[in-house]
Formats: C-alpha cells, sequence, structure tokens
C-alpha cells in the first residue's frame, strides 16, 4: 500500500471514532459528560485535521477547543449548577425533518465534487499554485499558511482579529456587572403563590 | 488509486452537519444547543480542509527537496481564523447562558418561555391595577 | 480550598515552559507550523493553568485585569497601525514591502512578524479576559450564596467588587 | 534507511499501541474508579514512552538530532502531566466520597493494585 493509502485508511477509522462521538454526544443527558465528549470531539478533530496535512489548523483546534473551550464550558457548568439535561431524549419530528432535509440537499450538491484528496480537483489547480509558487519569492518563509494568512490575505485576517476583540468586550459587558440573582425567577414565584391563591 | 474512498470525508460531513443541527434544534437545554453548534461549526472545518487534501502530500510548509505535492493551502488560512472566531463567538453564547440562568433560575428552554410567559402576564396584571 | 501540593509544585515547574513554547510559537510561527493565534492561546493557557491552581485573585494581582484589557485593544492597534504604517509610506493598506525601502521581501518579514505579535496579543488577552470574567463571576456568585444561607463561613477571600 | 530500523520501531509502535487497548480495555473493565484510572494510567506512562521511542529510532538512525529532541520533550512534558491528572482525578474522586469496591472476591494483591 502506498502513503496515501494508508493516510486514507487512518483517515476513516477517525471519522468513525468522530460520529461514535457525535452519537455520544446527543444521546448522553449529563451535561458535564457532554463537555468532555465535546472536548474529545475536538481532539479527534485536530487529529484528523493534522491527517489532511493541515498542521496549523490542528495545532489551534487542539488547544482552542480541546483546552479553553472546555474550560469554559466547565467554568459555566459551575455558574449554571446544571448537573442533566431535564428532558431525557426522544425522537423529534421537526427537527430530525430539517437536518434530513438538510443532510438531502448537501448529498444532492455533492454530486458534482471531486473525490476527496484528488491532486487534479479544481481547487487544486487554480489558486492553490499560485500562492504555493509565489510565496518563496514575494514573501519567503517557508510556512505558506503564515504567509497567507498574515500577507496576502491580511485584511481577512484584521476583521478576524476585531471580531475576536469585539466577543472580549462582549463578554466583558455581559459578566462584569454585580449579578442579580434571580430578577425575573422571584417574579415567577409571586406569579406561582398569586395562582395558588386563586 | 483512492477509489475505494471517494467522498467519504463530505458524507461525513454531511452527517455531522446533520447531528449538529438536529441537537441544536431538538434539545431543550441551552449547554447543549451551545454543544451541538459547535458541532455544526466543526463540521464546516472538516468539509473545508478535506477538500484542500491531496493523498500522499504533505503540509504546506516548505523546505529543502521537498518531492511530495503540497495540500492547499487557503482552506488552513480560512478555517484557522474561524476556529479561533469560533471559540471567542461560543464564549459569548456560554456568558449569556450565564445570565439567562441568573435571571431566570434555569437554562431549560421551556421553563423560559413558562417564566416569561408568567412575567408578562403579571405586568399585564399590575398595569391594569393601576388603571 | 483545599490545598493541591502535588498540582501546585507541577505547576511552578510547567508554567514558565507553557510560556516559554507560547513564544517559541509566536516567534517561529514563519519557519513551522504556528503563529498568533495558537501562540496566544497557548499563553492564555499558561496564565489560565496559574489562575486554575494558585487562585483567581493571586493572578488577577500578577496579570491585572486592566493591563488584559489594555493589551486586548492593544494588539488590534499594533496590527491596524502596521496597515497605517504601510499607508504613510506609500503603499497600498498592509502592504508590509513598503516597511524596508531597499528590500520588499525583508519588509515583508518585518510586517509578518510584527501583526502576528499584535494577533497574539489580542488573542492572549481576550482569552484571559474570558476566563477572568467567569471565574469571577463564579467567586461572587458563590459569595451572594453564602450570604443567603448564612449557615457556612465562606471562603476568606477578599471581594473586589465587580469581576473587572 | 536500512531494514531493521522500519522492524524496530514497528515493533515499538505496535508494542505501545497493544499497550493502550489493554489500557482501554482495563478503563471499560475494571470496577470503580480508582482501579479504572490505574489501568488509564498505565497507558500514559509506558505506552506513550513505547509510541514515542518507536518515532524517535528512525530520525535518530538519519541522524536527525533535532526531532528526536523534541520527542524527547514531549515524553517529559507527558510523563510530567499525566501522572498529575491521574492524582487530581483520584484525589477529586477521594473527595466525592467515591468509595472503591472491596469485594471479597478480589484478593489483596489484586486489592493493591486499586
Amino acid at each position: 500500500m502506498s502513503v496515501g493509502e494508508w493516510e486514507a485508511l487512518i483517515n476513516v477509522v477517525l471519522l468513525g471514532l468522530l460520529l461514535v462521538v457525535t452519537f455520544g454526544i446527543i444521546r448522553l443527558r449529563n451535561l458535564f459528560g457532554v463537555v468532555m465528549l465535546a472536548g474529545i470531539y475536538s481532539l479527534l478533530m485536530a487529529m484528523v485535521f493534522t491527517l489532511l496535512d493541515a498542521v496549523d489548523v490542528a495545532f489551534t483546534e487542539a488547544a482552542v477547543g480541546a483546552g479553553v473551550s472546555t474550560i469554559l464550558s466547565l467554568g459555566t457548568l459551575a455558574l449554571i449548577d446544571s448537573r442533566r439535561e431535564k428532558i431525557p431524549f426522544r425522537f423529534q419530528f421537526t427537527p430530525m425533518l430539517v437536518a434530513l432535509v438538510t443532510g438531502a440537499v448537501l448529498l444532492w450538491g455533492m454530486q458534482d465534487m471531486p473525490a476527496v484528496g484528488t491532486a487534479d480537483a479544481p481547487n487544486q489547480v487554480h489558486v492553490a499554485p499560485y500562492y504555493i509558487e509565489r510565496t518563496p519569492v514575494e514573501i519567503d518563509v517557508p510556512n505558506i499558511v503564515t504567509a497567507v494568512l498574515a500577507s496576502y490575505r491580511g485584511f481577512d485576517t484584521l476583521g478576524e482579529v476585531t471580531v475576536i476583540f469585539t466577543a472580549g468586550i462582549g463578554v466583558m459587558m455581559l459578566l462584569s456587572s454585580m449579578p442579580v440573582i434571580g430578577a425575573r425567577r422571584r417574579r415567577r414565584r409571586n406569579g406561582d403563590d398569586q395562582e395558588n391563591d386563586t | 488509486m483512492m477509489e475505494w474512498l471517494g467522498q467519504f470525508n463530505y458524507y461525513v460531513f454531511a452527517i455531522l452537519m446533520m447531528a449538529g443541527i438536529y441537537v441544536a434544534m431538538s434539545r431543550g437545554n441551552l449547554v447543549k444547543k451551545v454543544v451541538g453548534l459547535n458541532i455544526f461549526q466543526a463540521s464546516v472545518f472538516l468539509l473545508y480542509i478535506s477538500s484542500g487534501k491531496i493523498w500522499g502530500g504533505t503540509a504546506p510548509i516548505l523546505g529543502d527537496g521537498l518531492t511530495q505535492p503540497i495540500s492547499n493551502p487557503l482552506p488552513h488560512v480560512l478555517i484557522l481564523t474561524a476556529i479561533v472566531v469560533g471559540v471567542a463567538t461560543t464564549s459569548i453564547g456560554l456568558a449569556l447562558i450565564v445570565r439567562i440562568k441568573e435571571a431566570y433560575g434555569t437554562v431549560e428552554e421551556d421553563e423560559i418561555a413558562e417564566a416569561e410567559a408568567l412575567y408578562e402576564e403579571e405586568l399585564i396584571r399590575a398595569e391594569e391595577a393601576e388603571a | 480550598m483545599i490545598e493541591h501540593l502535588v498540582p501546585r509544585i507541577l505547576a511552578k515547574l510547567l508554567i514558565p515552559f507553557i510560556l516559554l513554547f507560547g513564544l517559541y510559537v509566536q516567534f517561529h510561527g514563519d519557519f513551522g507550523p504556528g503563529g498568533g493565534f495558537q501562540a496566544g492561546v497557548i499563553f492564555a493557557a499558561g496564565i489560565i493553568l496559574y489562575a486554575l491552581i494558585y487562585g483567581l485573585d493571586r493572578a488577577r494581582r500578577v496579570i491585572t485585569p486592566g493591563l488584559v484589557a489594555f493589551l486586548v485593544a492593544l494588539g488590534l492597534l499594533i496590527y491596524a497601525g502596521v496597515g497605517v504604517a504601510t499607508l504613510l509610506l506609500g503603499a497600498e493598506f498592509l502592504n508590509y514591502g513598503a516597511l524596508d525601502s531597499h528590500d520588499p521581501v525583508h519588509g515583508q518579514h518585518l510586517g509578518i512578524l510584527i501583526i502576528e505579535f499584535g494577533v497574539g496579543t489580542t488573542v492572549a488577552a481576550v482569552m484571559i479576559t474570558i476566563f477572568y470574567q467567569f471565574a469571577g463571576r463564579l467567586q461572587i456568585t458563590r459569595e451572594l450564596e453564602s450570604d443567603e444561607t448564612d449557615d457556612e463561613d465562606g471562603e476568606e477571600e477578599e471581594m473586589t467588587g465587580s469581576p473587572q | 534507511m536500512m531494514d531493521w530500523t522500519v522492524i524496530a520501531s514497528g515493533v515499538l509502535v505496535i508494542s505501545g499501541a497493544l499497550l493502550t487497548i489493554v489500557g482501554a480495555y482495563g478503563t471499560l473493565r475494571l470496577p470503580d474508579i480508582y482501579t479504572r484510572l490505574h489501568a488509564a494510567s498505565i497507558t500514559d506512562t509506558l505506552a506513550t514512552f513505547l509510541v514515542l521511542a518507536g518515532l524517535a529510532v528512525p530520525s535518530l538512525v538519519a541522524g536527525e538530532w533535532l526531532i528526536a529532541i523534541k520527542l524527547l520533550f514531549v515524553l517529559i512534558f507527558l510523563w510530567f502531566t499525566s501522572p498529575i491528572a491521574s492524582y487530581s482525578i483520584g484525589h477529586a474522586a477521594f473527595f466525592a466520597a467515591q468509595k472503591p469496591k472491596l469485594d471479597h472476591d478480589l484478593t489483596d494483591a489484586e486489592g493493591g493494585t486499586a
């Protein structure tokens, strides 16, 4: 077997594990378990990315998805003090219909796409060779991803950094005021009392 | 050489996207909804990265004596930024959940709707009492 | 708070290396996998580990929230400032070739290094901010709850008003 | 590259993978959290050592010291951190009042590994 075939085989195994973890997330009611499975999902995704030659992306996914994201989710769980989902898993028609329609549309649209990993696919022959050929001449850094990220598409990255900045400010605004516990919960309790009175 | 694989990655992408939509729509728990959205998001990452791969290729880092083909670096750039932006927006969602929990005392969708209905009812009642 | 002796010692050993690795990823991003986004997250992870093990108050004393809020804006300003600088030097916005009048390729190197530093600063500061906000919220909510119940003496951590 | 390097690295990696499978099986089958932790932490230390050693063999033979040194750093990092993870889990389980299962069928020797 060639290197490519081994890669494809490992790819299939990892994607299978990814599917198993996804269905675990759907079925599980324990929120702590769900957050942990989401972390495992991110790690598996990082492994798939490594296999698919996206080392920078895998690096980011492992640090962000499995590290920071899990810590934030656990912090949220500690704050909301909710261990289990209230409603057990049951089949729901409308979401399933939407999901099935989405899947059908995606499969229909994917018919024209080339097989995964072919070297003569349209997106491999038009733009990519330009970056691969021009980077050593114009930018001269070995990592093409960095060159494209920071130089060719620097304006795009500026926008992304602005989004992150805005998100940070947003979290600061949402969480830095003194908490008013149960502003609407108390009302609700009063409402319940009134209902009981009548 | 790799005909047996075909579009397997794209099928997995479709299934993951369906799963993400299903979780985000059907579960009442807000934390689970956010996790569902993350699955949805990661499925798109998988689509992009898969489309850039060449079997037997190598990572887009130039070196001496490189003979293999180089996978497409452009999807990597797009997804790299998307991941970090994704966690930033997820944290906004989680912060909103925290505020919802503080205000309503619950993170279940139906209970929030119930509390909100009671609250509005009470507001109307208070207005009527004033009038 | 229970004293965790073993993690404390290990954290003392590991945190400098985590921060060092963050810097390596930051400035070696041109040559290998890495760059501002990853480095920022790794750097923030080091600080978050410190806060998790030694307590939020001590972390806030080392890296003050004011400093972090300043860094959030500073990173973005560095990035946009490079763009303005290239404009002033007579090239297009974010065309780093103008940064070095003799050798455009060297200018590109310089530009990439600076804007990656800006990206790293903003990402690290935002991640630390988000963690501080969540952890500070947790601390304050716990204190409020222990005030409400009053049946157990709460942890004797000084309360600093808003979790800024 | 000579043939024996491939064999040596293959043997090391595959034995590491087999140990990982044993650890995973133990994590599933053992009765309580402490014994499961024991199974998992064996995987963390010995299996990662074998896999990383297997990866280091070809680069050492090819004279690429930098790769081997990086792998050594990964190994040191894992050896420092994964026992801490195991310690923290065990600590948390103990303070969450998880009792170890002491079945009368278990002998003392097996209880000692828990």
